[in-house]
């Protein structure tokens, strides 16, 4: 049972908690252990501890799950007051991809088990979606899980893992039936990752970094009670997921180093590409000048969209121009780089820290993939608009009735 | 400026388009482009009794002095509907431009009549350049005792042999002027140019020592004009963007009606990927389109840069999208029976009659600080 | 049996018989009578029966069928003499695309009626391939023909048929057999084209004019001895005749009012965009002139890939270049019109007898789909170019087994 | 010079692919491009005594004396397979403004070791602009007495660092003059610059009233630089389409192979246009390249025009298809163990190695009579 609140009172006693509780060393703390994206630091956790218990992490969430049971608006007026002075922690209800996924689809003892320690970031999570015969077609998976009396034994290798050397567990597709069409036989768990038959490797991207590993499971051993969702409806537990990552990712552009934001407001955002083609004393060439402009649109054009697909959303008119932004965004960052090359020229060559320019240049120009193939390449977006949006019908399948074990397989990874 | 909410405006715009869906048809526009005036009389007089030629006057004229955003949303309509009628040149460019000069007795003459439609007047600005700045004037005007003579030609003046009253942009010893024109005046000659659109009306004007009257402004007679073509641009961004919306709109039915090699030619990647393209710039020529009128209205700092960039955006929109529409229809559209090419026409010339992208990026580009 | 010549003697004969019978008043006559593409002019008839009596006309087939048995060796010298006094006439046995499809697939009493005709062009002729329905996926027509006797009646439309209006005969595709997958069911037609059951109407272009047809057939007649092939293999007909057409126009460029050649040598090339930015007072503009660069080399390079595609023939090595030539060349054509538009700026918007390049740029941009759409769109040619040049798999083909009344039809037309 | 018939050239280039596909192997490259010189010694050895770094070469010099037809064949091979070597710097660039600058002294003393690979010679001549114009030299040389004295600052000095001889255009008062400069002496300071392309080997060369001897000139300086450009850009060219070819190539073998939704990615439109599309670019580049070399090789009037028309058209080719090939592949061609990328950094700086395209596509309208 949920005791119901008044806002004003709601308000007052969160504004009263943090008053007692955040404090500018905190935040400072926090700031200068500069948590990476894939683990939280100790004073970050200490903190969270601290929401946890004052229970503010989930407010939306029922008592029994650590939270008020209050409604979407009580819970957003506590969103606002941690956001006024900066707090993290609350609303991991409505943020925590992890947490969420648990309580809705997870079997009661893994949730006690996990649940709070997911809200207090005291597990560490990675995703073990992707393979390498797995990309576009990602329902094509062919890491098997096969139930052994009360455990599943995982064999096969995933790739473009972020965050899997310091993962405690990872949310992993597996096949656990071969003898139906490929969407029917996946099953969806929370695999350990601290045990012998997990092996992470990381894995060198083009510009010469390593953000991702790959994942090899040689009779890697996930309890039973670690499946989520029943056996074989592990696909819709993952586009559940994926949606929901979508949609609290879908705000935050995606981050590239050098790259921009994408904020409405701001006229700044064309000074990167002006600023270069001044600094190169090549402002005036008309030719560029040209491209200048137009480059510039792209990503303006692309924020107008964003708020105008935020404007539809508030005025509670579904918006179809949210799916746009990622295909937008491919363009924007493939031109922007090709610009940065062109206004460069001879200089684009070299690298090092002599040369910024081109070091940007040069990463950007590679980085641009991250985009254009991660998370659906700029072609299985085009499907998705051409289909999901525009109403076009889908191309012929020809593996979705089939039998797993029966559909065609290639050679290549990736 | 009377300013309507977004559900307001949503119905203004409902009604247009109830009546463009009676007055211009297909059919109706492919009769109406093929006559010498190239508008139809009976619609001219409905839209000026539903208030949309005057939707820029001021209500103490006659008008619904309305603003940006509510022109940008009719001239959606009427882009869509490929409506053949003096809209641009008389309730926008004309209306307008008078408005800004601000001659009182002068608006009090005219305004009322334009707002109701019975008055054509259309406005002379550039010479055979096409070019929308003080460099494409190509009218001088000198002083002669009490009145003024005008000499040279105005081009690409949209509804020009339509109109009853011209108002003239010219050089001065002292800099821009403005003039009211009756173009059957003795040494004014209007004639009419051929258009590759045949919805569109232009003519070319010449001035061979004309009598004018001089248009008394209470700013700037330049900046009168600027912020004329702001709204021009605006209003024709709005046309555009309800071009493409309209071609994306019919070339996906068609994409998923026709089929061939027993499938629906839209479930082919080629057909569907030009088609996601299309939603892209098509969205992103509206998001452009929108927001240029809303600068506008709010007579925001930022009203330049996103003047221009709906410009080009816009602009580039209709042509890449009526271009593509046709390669996806394929022979069909290759006839003339097909609109398709209708909308391409009027996509390309759209594209060159305030400036063309290239001077609008630029433009842009000096906006952003480059 | 055929008598062996020596090929001296044969030059001479050719040589002779030319000398003999080509006149200067000949030539001139043929020039100012100025033949439309699609019926020969009286004097043209009037040589061509010249040739046909002398044996010339088609110098490698039989002497049965009109000819003397040359080999291909001998029959080049006999074109090259016509060749040398611009003689036209001689060679049909390798370009009458309407002789040879009737010789080699005709009954023998249509052959007997018809060959000798056609070589001396005294009945015209069109092409009643395509449909409403049937634009890329021409064995998809649904015009259908049913045996009655010994006459097939014809039911159905066809488009973009050229110089329907002084056709005497019209080949046709038509469906025989519904009950069979698409491509089986089709059988090949000479069709008369002057009855009843014909009908033409003039089909209105984009550009304005007329250069084709809609043919409607309401229960025309054709003579069951105007079948070519058997009945149901008119899609191999079909395409020995297409392949046949493609071998001989691969050579001689798509002609387009205004447009330019392809000739290899010529410099000239590049003087019309040259010209318009000079005349427009804007060659000196560096973002143009880039342009006009960049569309002036995709003219050449693709004259370059035919000289070597040419070259590579020569030297007995097949060459996969040439089937990127009507890609090459719609890209070409539609940049072509784009940046003389771009040029000609707010003039663009203009046209009629005092704006000519308005004219040519306005017509060049609607004309261009002739060459992107006509003959198989670009999207088809890039299938084909990916399936038989590169190797690459076909698409799974939903209608290839099933019989043809049971495909899936669409509505629209084109 | 000697000019092979196109089946012996086919050999030459058989030849040079066999060894390629020996000594520079993907494996052997990957190697060899962290290497401090760049190169790998045993293997231009092998190319010097197959006469391949003396192609350019006359024979009385020890060279083969071929033309440029030859060097586009050879260099196709080389770019094909990435091949890490000082070829372009000491066998094209080198060896050719030697050749065309004539000193006989020299060039007896020089070319004979420059053709068997045993010296390595580079040119020095655009500055810090990478320009390689007359306003691209950047060093200034003044006579001294006898002696001449250099002052300013190469740069993209193609494998400068393993050089050891420089030849040095400069500006002097009189026009240009090149100077012969051992890059070991005092007051030149050779500095390698890092490199995207981890197999391409650059150096930047500062000259502080550096003593120099003078190459004497047969013809106008800037007239034998401009030739030696030339044919830089012939095997630049040929370098590109090689390149280009074997990333088409494997691009279209992954297509063929990999399969997804239970069919080969080849089948979808998506993929199969993309490859259709750059397999034009392709043969269109490999038809620039060897037309370029064919007319560089009579001397043709059209020389001109079709080495810019190369030198634009067969970088873009590259670029274009090495950046989609990556898209083609999806993630696998995203890492490091990928060869994919290797092609793109070599086409990206290829692209810009004698300036950009922007510049060659101006030269060629020039050309062109534009």
């Amino acid at each position: 049972m949920t005791t119901s609140v008044n806002d004003e009172t709601l308000r007052e006693e969160v504004r009263q908690w943090l008053s007692e509780n955040w404090a500018r060393e905190i935040a400072d703390e926090l700031e200068s252990e500069a948590p990476t994206h894939y683990t939280a630091s100790p004073a970050l956790r200490s903190w969270l501890g601290k929401v946890f218990d004052a229970r503010w992490s989930a407010p939306r969430w029922p008592e029994e799950w650590f939270g008020r049971g209050l409604s979407n608006d009580q819970a957003k007026i506590v969103e606002r007051e941690f956001a006024k002075v900066k707090a993290p922690g609350t609303g991991q209800d409505r943020v925590n991809l992890w947490a969420n996924t648990l309580l809705a689809q997870g079997q009661p003892g893994l949730k006690e088990k996990l649940v709070g320690p997911l809200l207090k970031s005291e597990v560490n999570m990675c995703l073990l979606y992707s393979e390498p015969g797995a990309g576009s077609d990602l329902a094509g998976i062919r890491t098997r899980a096969d139930l052994q009396g009360d455990e599943y034994i995982v064999n096969g290798q995933k790739v473009w893992t972020s965050g899997a050397t310091t993962a405690d567990y990872g949310m992993l597709i597996a096949r656990t039936d071969w003898d139906v069409p490929k969407h029917d036989g996946i099953s969806f768990f929370f695999c350990p990752m601290k045990q012998p038959g997990v092996e992470v490797r990381p894995l060198r991207q083009i510009t010469d970094e390593s953000h991702f590993n790959e994942v090899f499971l040689s009779n890697a051993v996930v309890p039973a009670e670690n499946l989520l969702g029943k056996p074989g409806s592990g696909w819709r537990v993952l586009n559940t997921a994926l949606a929901y990552e979508r949609s609290v990712m879908g705000e935050t552009a995606r981050g590239s180093r050098g790259g921009t934001g994408l904020g409405l407001g701001a006229v700044t955002e064309a000074q990167p590409l002006i600023a270069l083609a001044r600094e190169a004393g090549r402002l005036d060439e008309p030719h560029l000048r040209q491209q200048v402009a137009q480059t510039i649109s792209y990503r303006r054009l692309n924020a107008l969209n964003t708020a105008r697909a935020k404007a539809d959303l508030a005025q509670g008119t579904s918006s179809s121009i949210m799916s746009l932004g990622k295909l937008a965004m491919s363009r924007i960052l493939h031109e922007e780089a090709r610009l940065r090359t062109e206004i460069l020229g001879a200089e684009s060559m070299l690298e090092g820290e002599d040369y910024p320019q081109a070091v940007d240049a040069n990463f950007l120009s590679l980085n641009a993939y991250f985009t254009s193939i991660g998370g659906g390449t700029d072609q299985i977006q085009r499907n998705i608009i051409g289909e999901r949006v525009l109403g076009l019908p889908k191309e012929p399948e020809v593996d979705k009735t089939i039998a797993f074990r029966d559909v065609k397989t290639g050679v290549g990874s990736g | 400026m009377n300013t309507l909410g977004s559900e307001e405006r949503d119905a203004l715009k409902d009604s247009v388009r109830r009546l463009m869906s009676d007055a211009s048809t297909e059919a109706a526009v492919r009769t109406v482009m093929e006559t010498d005036t190239g508008y139809d009389a009976a619609v001219w007089k409905t839209l000026g009794e539903m208030g949309v030629v005057g939707l820029m006057v001021d209500e103490e004229h006659g008008g619904s002095g309305f603003g940006p955003l509510e022109l940008e949303a009719v001239m959606e309509e009427a882009g869509a509907a490929l409506l053949c009628s003096p809209l641009l040149a008389s309730g926008v460019l004309a209306a307008e431009l008078l408005n800004q000069l601000g001659d009182e007795a002068l608006n009090e003459r005219l305004l009322p009549r334009i707002a109701t439609g019975d008055c054509i007047a259309s406005v002379v600005l550039t010479g055979d350049s096409g070019c929308w700045t003080q460099q494409g004037v190509a009218v001088s005007a000198k002083q002669d005792g009490d009145s003024w003579v005008l000499q040279g030609r105005g081009s690409y003046v949209l509804h020009g042999q339509n109109a009853e009253v011209l108002v003239v942009v010219a050089k001065t010893d002292d800099g821009f002027a403005a003039f009211e024109v009756d173009p059957s005046a003795p040494s004014v000659t209007v004639a009419p140019l051929p258009t590759f659109d045949r919805t569109l009306r232009l003519a070319s004007v010449d001035f061979d020592d004309a009598r004018a009257v001089q248009v008394e402004a209470r700013q700037p007679v330049w900046q009168a004009v600027k912020r004329t073509l702001d709204l021009a641009l605006v209003a024709l961004a709005g046309q555009q963007v309800g071009g493409t919306q309209k071609v994306l709109d019919f070339t996906v039915e068609y994409a998923k009606a026709r089929v061939q090699f027993g499938r629906n030619i839209g479930s082919f990647q080629a057909i569907k990927h030009m088609a996601a393209d299309l939603l892209l710039e098509t969205e992103s020529a509206i998001s452009a389109a929108r927001y240029a009128a809303s600068c506008l209205a709010e007579s925001s700092e930022k009203a330049d840069e996103a003047i221009s960039l709906a410009a080009f955006a816009c602009a580039d929109a209709y042509v890449k999208t009526t271009a593509d529409s046709i390669q996806m229809h394929g022979g069909i559209a290759f006839t003339w029976e097909h609109p398709a090419h209708l909308y391409l026409r009027a996509a390309r010339s759209s594209a060159q009659l305030f400036g063309g992208s290239n001077h609008h990026r630029e433009n842009y580009l000096t906006a952003m600080g480059g």
